[in-house]
């Protein structure tokens, strides 16, 4: 009756260029890929440090990180990230001020990063712990016996050895950081989730704009898993078949 | 000049605020907003945020300003601050054709009515219908409501007449649903017109925006983009 | 016999776990070109010893030297020690040779790289020669063919042997090899004995803690047999297997066969 | 599949900090700034809204727990055929299981959940025969379109991990049953499935805390949770913060309650070896 | 000896693996009382043989006959035989006890529950009576005080003797045993044997595959030596192991000692 059925599979509606909304899309999934990478590379960041100062850190430190990752990952993303996205530019402008600048302008991809990144760093702080725990003492005390200092045993040993047993875990991260993504959209970032909904919304076909922005994602997910394998198969290099 | 940021509520809100296939928006209040930046020499960007989310955002700093056809409420002045109105509407109830209600407590008890979110209208129906008997569900986008309207899952629509006239002339709506009336005005909760709204304290810009309104008021900018979209006063009594 | 330099010299070495007291004042001189080996029974602290030696466990009181120089040490305030100038230290592992029982090769480096490690990345040598140089030990324990093999994709021989190599491309003053075939099946345990042997021909100075009595007698100079802490009979493997004079050797070398 | 439940157990929160050794010197001065920073917030923020609301809290927690049982269970429900199939079936079957898992894990939940409900739910009142049938007064509901969404999600991710369970059951184990004389139902009855919920019970802890930080994305879709009460507050306060932070709070402790109650359930069956 | 009744008749029994012609012909009676040792070299067909038995591998040609009841077999379409009655299989599965190599109790249950699994829940015995016929059995093989454990934290050779009381509670016809000893340590062989051997003295039907020639010389009152797929020589245990008459099994005797 009401909608015209013509209209779920008008196709021209995802032409790349307008009217059609293909290339609104298109955005939307960069944006989505721009935090999701950007976000990731920060929680890479605060992961290495986090699980170094878990593993090796003072008990201050240890009690802190254990506070961090603890909370992060026991509420749920959605309410971290309007915390975060309020809290977090909200503090830092205050923080700036008390020192003396001005406030800054933090873009809402800015923003999008660092609530992603905050998330992600708590997971990989556990994976990356997990992973260097997971590198057998010997091989650390060797390298010790052969004279190296504590940075070169991080560089040359730890971290490389390391590596195999945090890669299923820093893929699985990866997933779910472009996953993730989709829930900015509720702090109305225009990622792909948002303007998928506001296509939608504008044209009334929904079930075409959701499906189209449901292959986008996976189209992402089924990419990055090739990538994944690639690396994954490099760096098991020197591992036994099973491990 | 220095960059506003012009809060707009990150949904399809036509006929004031939409986006278009290139990401562009337009609607009136779009055309507004350019108008009273033009006038107030204010370097303004679009900056799309979440409606439910958008006093925080003001607050937060994330905006500076709101142009999201805010109605000016006792409630909200206690957090943010408004310009004078720049535009006004009665608010109506919609519902689907050849259902026999009106706009009145008595005849929507029993009924499931849609609202936006953190709108007056959400405060309004609580009050006067869910008081009396009536479901209120909250949507978190207009369109949302007006989408479920026509699905059949809510059995009216609270809104802006206005918002509402667009939806009843557009495909969708023209096909099932139809207008049942205003609602009897509260001015306590409906707001005293919509304005734009404002971080408390900024006198300085509210200044220069109230004076933008009353200059393109004046000098007949507002009524000529207004034609475009309506064929009554949209500034109201 | 003592003409020749000191390569290694512990004196009065004493190592505490908590109330547990391993090493109760050991000392043990060893020359260069000397094969010490280390004897006694689970637990009586050899491992500890040799761990000592290198500071992979820091000893509770007494001093190391090597080659004539004695590593510097601290008090660490909780009644140990600990060294006084970690450079030092540093510089004295790198030309110490150390096999493990478990031979902790770097999983993540093929044997070629596992080899010259060691001496380009702590000694500073030039990787070209340091290559050179690792392909000729390779060559030299029988594993030219597998340089570019991961360690795990090697049998334990063959890992215990490029062990054993890694150790030799640091051109070390001592080798230290704690019980280098313990972790091996019975057959690959002579290939890693044959590869040791032949070092002990060239006058090598090696201290090494073995279980393989027949092979200690074959072919270490010295015999040191640990009990409980101390050193409680020390002489050539003829007097030592031959005439052992305490009651506890006695009976440990009649345990053993 | 190793990797996969190393993840789960990694990324979840299955453990929770062990009290012990709570009172060194550093955790008493640690907890005196927590609870600085606690009195902080209780005293300069305001709570004055918390009597209005709470028994709207409540009702909200008690959707959100509602949500995440029922989804739970029913996705289990599903999760175990999608295993079995993966492990077992047919290859077309086995084809379909897996690419169910595949695309419902590499899409949002969120965009799940507005497909199902604008999308779907949208065309639904297009058909006469469904809006006359007596399964309407749910369709017009919210939360029907939430539990659907939930439960596919779970029994996706958890049909992953059972697929991993019912393959790790060792051959020898089925092979005795056999041997036995039982019928090929009876072997998966009595043996093979309990053995597999067995295994995958410590990743179902991880999961369904992953589950419960799921549900409130169908306040999205107006079903009204803990998360769309709190939303209402925020919005009718114009408070930024405080209810935010007491949203937070409360998904801790829920999320606590389902860490020790798994950790009960577990600690009654032995798992060494298993 | 001929009189007791046949409990298990295998005739011509072939079994190939794709191109791999595991059992060529094999034909093997078993008494009632009998206690049957299969040896062989390993891959001869031995565990393939026994397997084949109860069907948990299904015959290429030959029949199966147990208890005088013959396994109905049909053409499977790709040149293989099939089970006519897949019924059939299951109740003369019912009453073989069969005891793994690798034990394969299930994880998930009780040493108890695993002994009763079967009785109740495929013969269909009442739940107390089995539980009490259970303990018994359980009782007998000293496993009693570890009823409601685990088999996760039993050591291996309880395992296999827990194994053995779950064959023995279907009250089997035949017991078939696959190496029960083999993935035991040398001193849980012992304890495994003992019981095994009291089964033998109660005349108990057995057919075993072993590995431990002195045991199956003790234990068995007839010995088959399986090569390349056909029974190479069998008899009683003194010949068998006194006076081989093949060159292969001369050759597999002197090279077990
Ligand atoms: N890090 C440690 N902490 C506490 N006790 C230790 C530690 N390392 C060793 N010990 C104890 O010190 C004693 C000597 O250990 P050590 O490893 O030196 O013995 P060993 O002679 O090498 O024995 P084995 O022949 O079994 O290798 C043992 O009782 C051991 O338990
Ligand atoms: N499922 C199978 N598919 C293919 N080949 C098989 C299979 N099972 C067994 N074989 C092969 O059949 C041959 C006999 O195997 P079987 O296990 O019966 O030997 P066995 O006498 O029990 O040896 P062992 O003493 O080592 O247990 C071997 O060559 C084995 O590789
Ligand atoms: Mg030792
Ligand atoms: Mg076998």
């Amino acid at each position: 009756m009401a909608a015209d059925p013509g209209t779920l599979i008008d196709w021209s509606l995802l032409a790349l260029s307008p009217p059609g909304w293909g290339g609104v899309l298109l955005g939307g999934l960069l944006n989505s890929i721009k935090i999701a990478v950007g976000g990731y590379a920060l929680g890479l960041a605060l992961g290495t440090g986090g699980a170094f100062g878990k593993l090796y850190g003072g008990p201050v430190l240890k009690d802190l990180l254990e506070v961090y990752t603890t909370l992060v990952r026991a509420i749920p993303e959605l309410v971290l990230i309007l915390l975060l996205y309020y809290a977090g530019t909200d503090l830092l402008n205050q923080m700036l001020a008390a020192m003396g600048y001005g406030p800054v302008d933090i873009s809402g991809l800015a923003a999008g990063i660092f609530v992603i990144g905050v998330v992600q760093g708590a997971y990989s702080t556990e994976v990356l712990r997990g992973a260097i725990k997971a590198v057998p003492a010997g091989q650390i005390e060797a390298a010790r016996a052969y004279g190296m200092s504590p940075a070169q045993i991080m560089r040359r040993i730890t971290l490389p050895a390391m590596l195999p047993h945090a890669i299923p875990g820093l893929s699985n991260l990866w997933l779910i950081a472009t996953k993730d993504t989709a829930l900015l959209a509720v702090v109305g970032f225009s990622e792909l989730t948002l303007v998928t909904r506001q296509a939608a919304g504008s044209t009334k076909a929904y079930l075409l704009f959701f499906c189209a922005a449901g292959a986008l994602y996976l189209a992402l997910t089924l990419v990055s898993n090739v990538v994944i394998r690639i690396i994954e198969a490099r760096a098991r290099r020197g591992m036994a078949a099973t491990a | 000049a220095e960059q506003i940021k012009v809060g707009f509520a990150a949904e399809p809100y036509p006929p004031f605020a939409s986006p278009d296939a290139s990401g562009n928006w337009e609607g009136w209040e779009v055309d507004f907003m350019k108008a009273i930046c033009a006038e107030a020499k204010l370097d303004c960007v679009i900056t799309p945020v979440a409606w439910d989310g958008i006093i925080p955002a003001l607050t937060t700093n994330k905006i500076d300003m709101i142009v999201g056809s805010m109605s000016i409420t006792a409630e909200r002045l206690k957090t943010i601050d408004f310009s004078d109105k720049y535009y006004n509407t009665p608010t109506g109830i919609i519902g689907p054709k050849g259902a026999a209600f009106d706009a009145t407590p008595e005849s929507l008890a029993g009924k499931t009515i849609g609202v936006q979110v953190a709108t007056i209208h959400q405060a309004y129906a609580d009050k006067y219908f869910g008081g009396a008997g009536a479901t209120v569900k909250e949507y978190q986008t207009q369109d949302e409501a007006n989408n479920d309207l026509a699905a059949g899952r809510v059995d009216a629509v609270q809104a802006d007449a206005i918002a509402l006239d667009a939806f009843l002339q557009s495909d969708q709506g023209k096909d099932c649903c139809e207008h049942k009336g205003n609602v009897k005005d509260d001015p306590e909760i409906l707001g005293a017109g919509v304005g734009v709204g404002l971080r408390k304290g900024e006198t300085e810009l509210k200044d220069k925006i109230n004076a933008a309104i009353k200059a393109i008021r004046a000098n007949g900018t507002y009524d000529a983009f207004s034609k475009k979209y309506f064929d009554f006063d949209i500034y109201g009594g | 016999m003592t003409d020749r330099a000191e390569a290694i010299a512990v004196e009065n070495l004493h190592k505490r776990f908590g109330p547990l007291e391993v090493l109760k004042g050991v000392s043990l001189t060893a020359r260069e070109g000397d094969v010490i080996a280390i004897i006694g029974g689970s637990g009586s602290g050899k491992s500890t010893f040799l761990r000592c030696i290198n500071m992979l466990e820091l000893p509770s009181a007494g001093t190391v030297t090597i080659h004539g120089e004695q590593i510097a040490m601290k008090k660490d305030g909780r009644g140990g020690l600990m060294p006084a100038d970690r450079r030092q230290v540093q510089r004295i592992r790198s030309r110490l040779g150390m096999v493990f029982q478990s031979f902790n090769l770097w999983q993540h480096m093929t044997i070629l790289q596992n080899v010259i490690e060691a001496p380009v990345h702590v000694l500073g040598v030039a990787r070209a020669e340091a290559i050179e140089r690792a392909e000729t030990i390779l060559r030299r324990v029988g594993l030219f063919e597998k340089r570019d093999a991961y360690p795990a994709f090697l049998s334990g021989g063959q890992q215990q042997r490029a062990a054993i190599a890694r150790a030799l491309a640091v051109q070390p003053h001592v080798m230290l090899f704690d019980e280098p075939t313990s972790a091996l099946d019975p057959e690959l345990v002579g290939e890693v004995l044959s590869v040791i042997g032949d070092l002990a021909k060239e006058k090598r100075t090696m201290i090494l803690v073995t279980h393989e009595m027949k092979f200690a007698r074959n072919v270490a100079n010295h015999i040191v047999f640990l009990a409980n802490g101390v050193i409680e009979e020390q002489g050539p493997p003829e007097e030592i297997f031959g005439a052992p004079k305490s009651e506890r050797l006695k009976k440990f070398i009649s345990s053993i066969h | 599949m190793s990797g996969e439940t190393s993840t789960i157990e990694v990324t979840a929160l299955t453990d929770l900090p062990s009290g012990r050794d709570l009172l060194k010197p550093h955790r008493i001065a640690l907890i005196a700034i927590a609870a600085v920073m606690v009195f902080c917030i209780a005293w300069f923020m305001r709570w004055d809204w918390l009597p209005e609301y709470a028994g709207r809290l409540a009702q909200g927690v008690w959707v959100t727990l509602l949500m995440l049982f029922s989804t739970a269970s029913l996705g289990f429900l599903f999760a175990v055929p999608l295993g079995l199939v993966q492990v077992t079936g047919p290859w077309p079957l086995k084809m379909l299981a897996k690419g169910f898992c595949t695309v419902i894990r590499g899409t949002p939940l969120l965009l799940q959940l507005w497909l199902l409900y604008y999308g779907l739910g949208s065309l639904f009142p297009q058909y006469p025969e469904i809006r006359q049938s007596f399964l309407w007064p749910y369709l017009r509901e919210a939360w029907p379109y939430g539990v659907a969404a939930l439960t596919i999600s779970f029994a996706a991710y958890e049909g992953e991990v059972m697929r991993g369970a019912f393959a790790g059951v060792p051959a020898g184990e089925l092979e005795a049953a056999r041997a036995y004389g039982m019928s090929r139902w009876k072997v998966f009855r009595r043996i093979w499935l309990p053995r597999a919920v067995h295994r995958a019970l410590p990743t179902l802890n991880g999961e369904t805390v992953l589950q419960l930080k799921s549900t409130p994305l169908v306040a999205t879709i107006t079903v009204v949770d803990v998360y769309a009460v709190i939303s209402k507050i925020r919005q009718t306060t114009y408070l930024t913060y405080e209810p935010l932070l007491f949203l937070a709070l409360i998904y801790l402790c829920l999320t606590a309650i389902l860490v020790v109650a798994f950790r009960t359930l577990e600690n009654k069956i032995p798992t060494r070896g298993a």
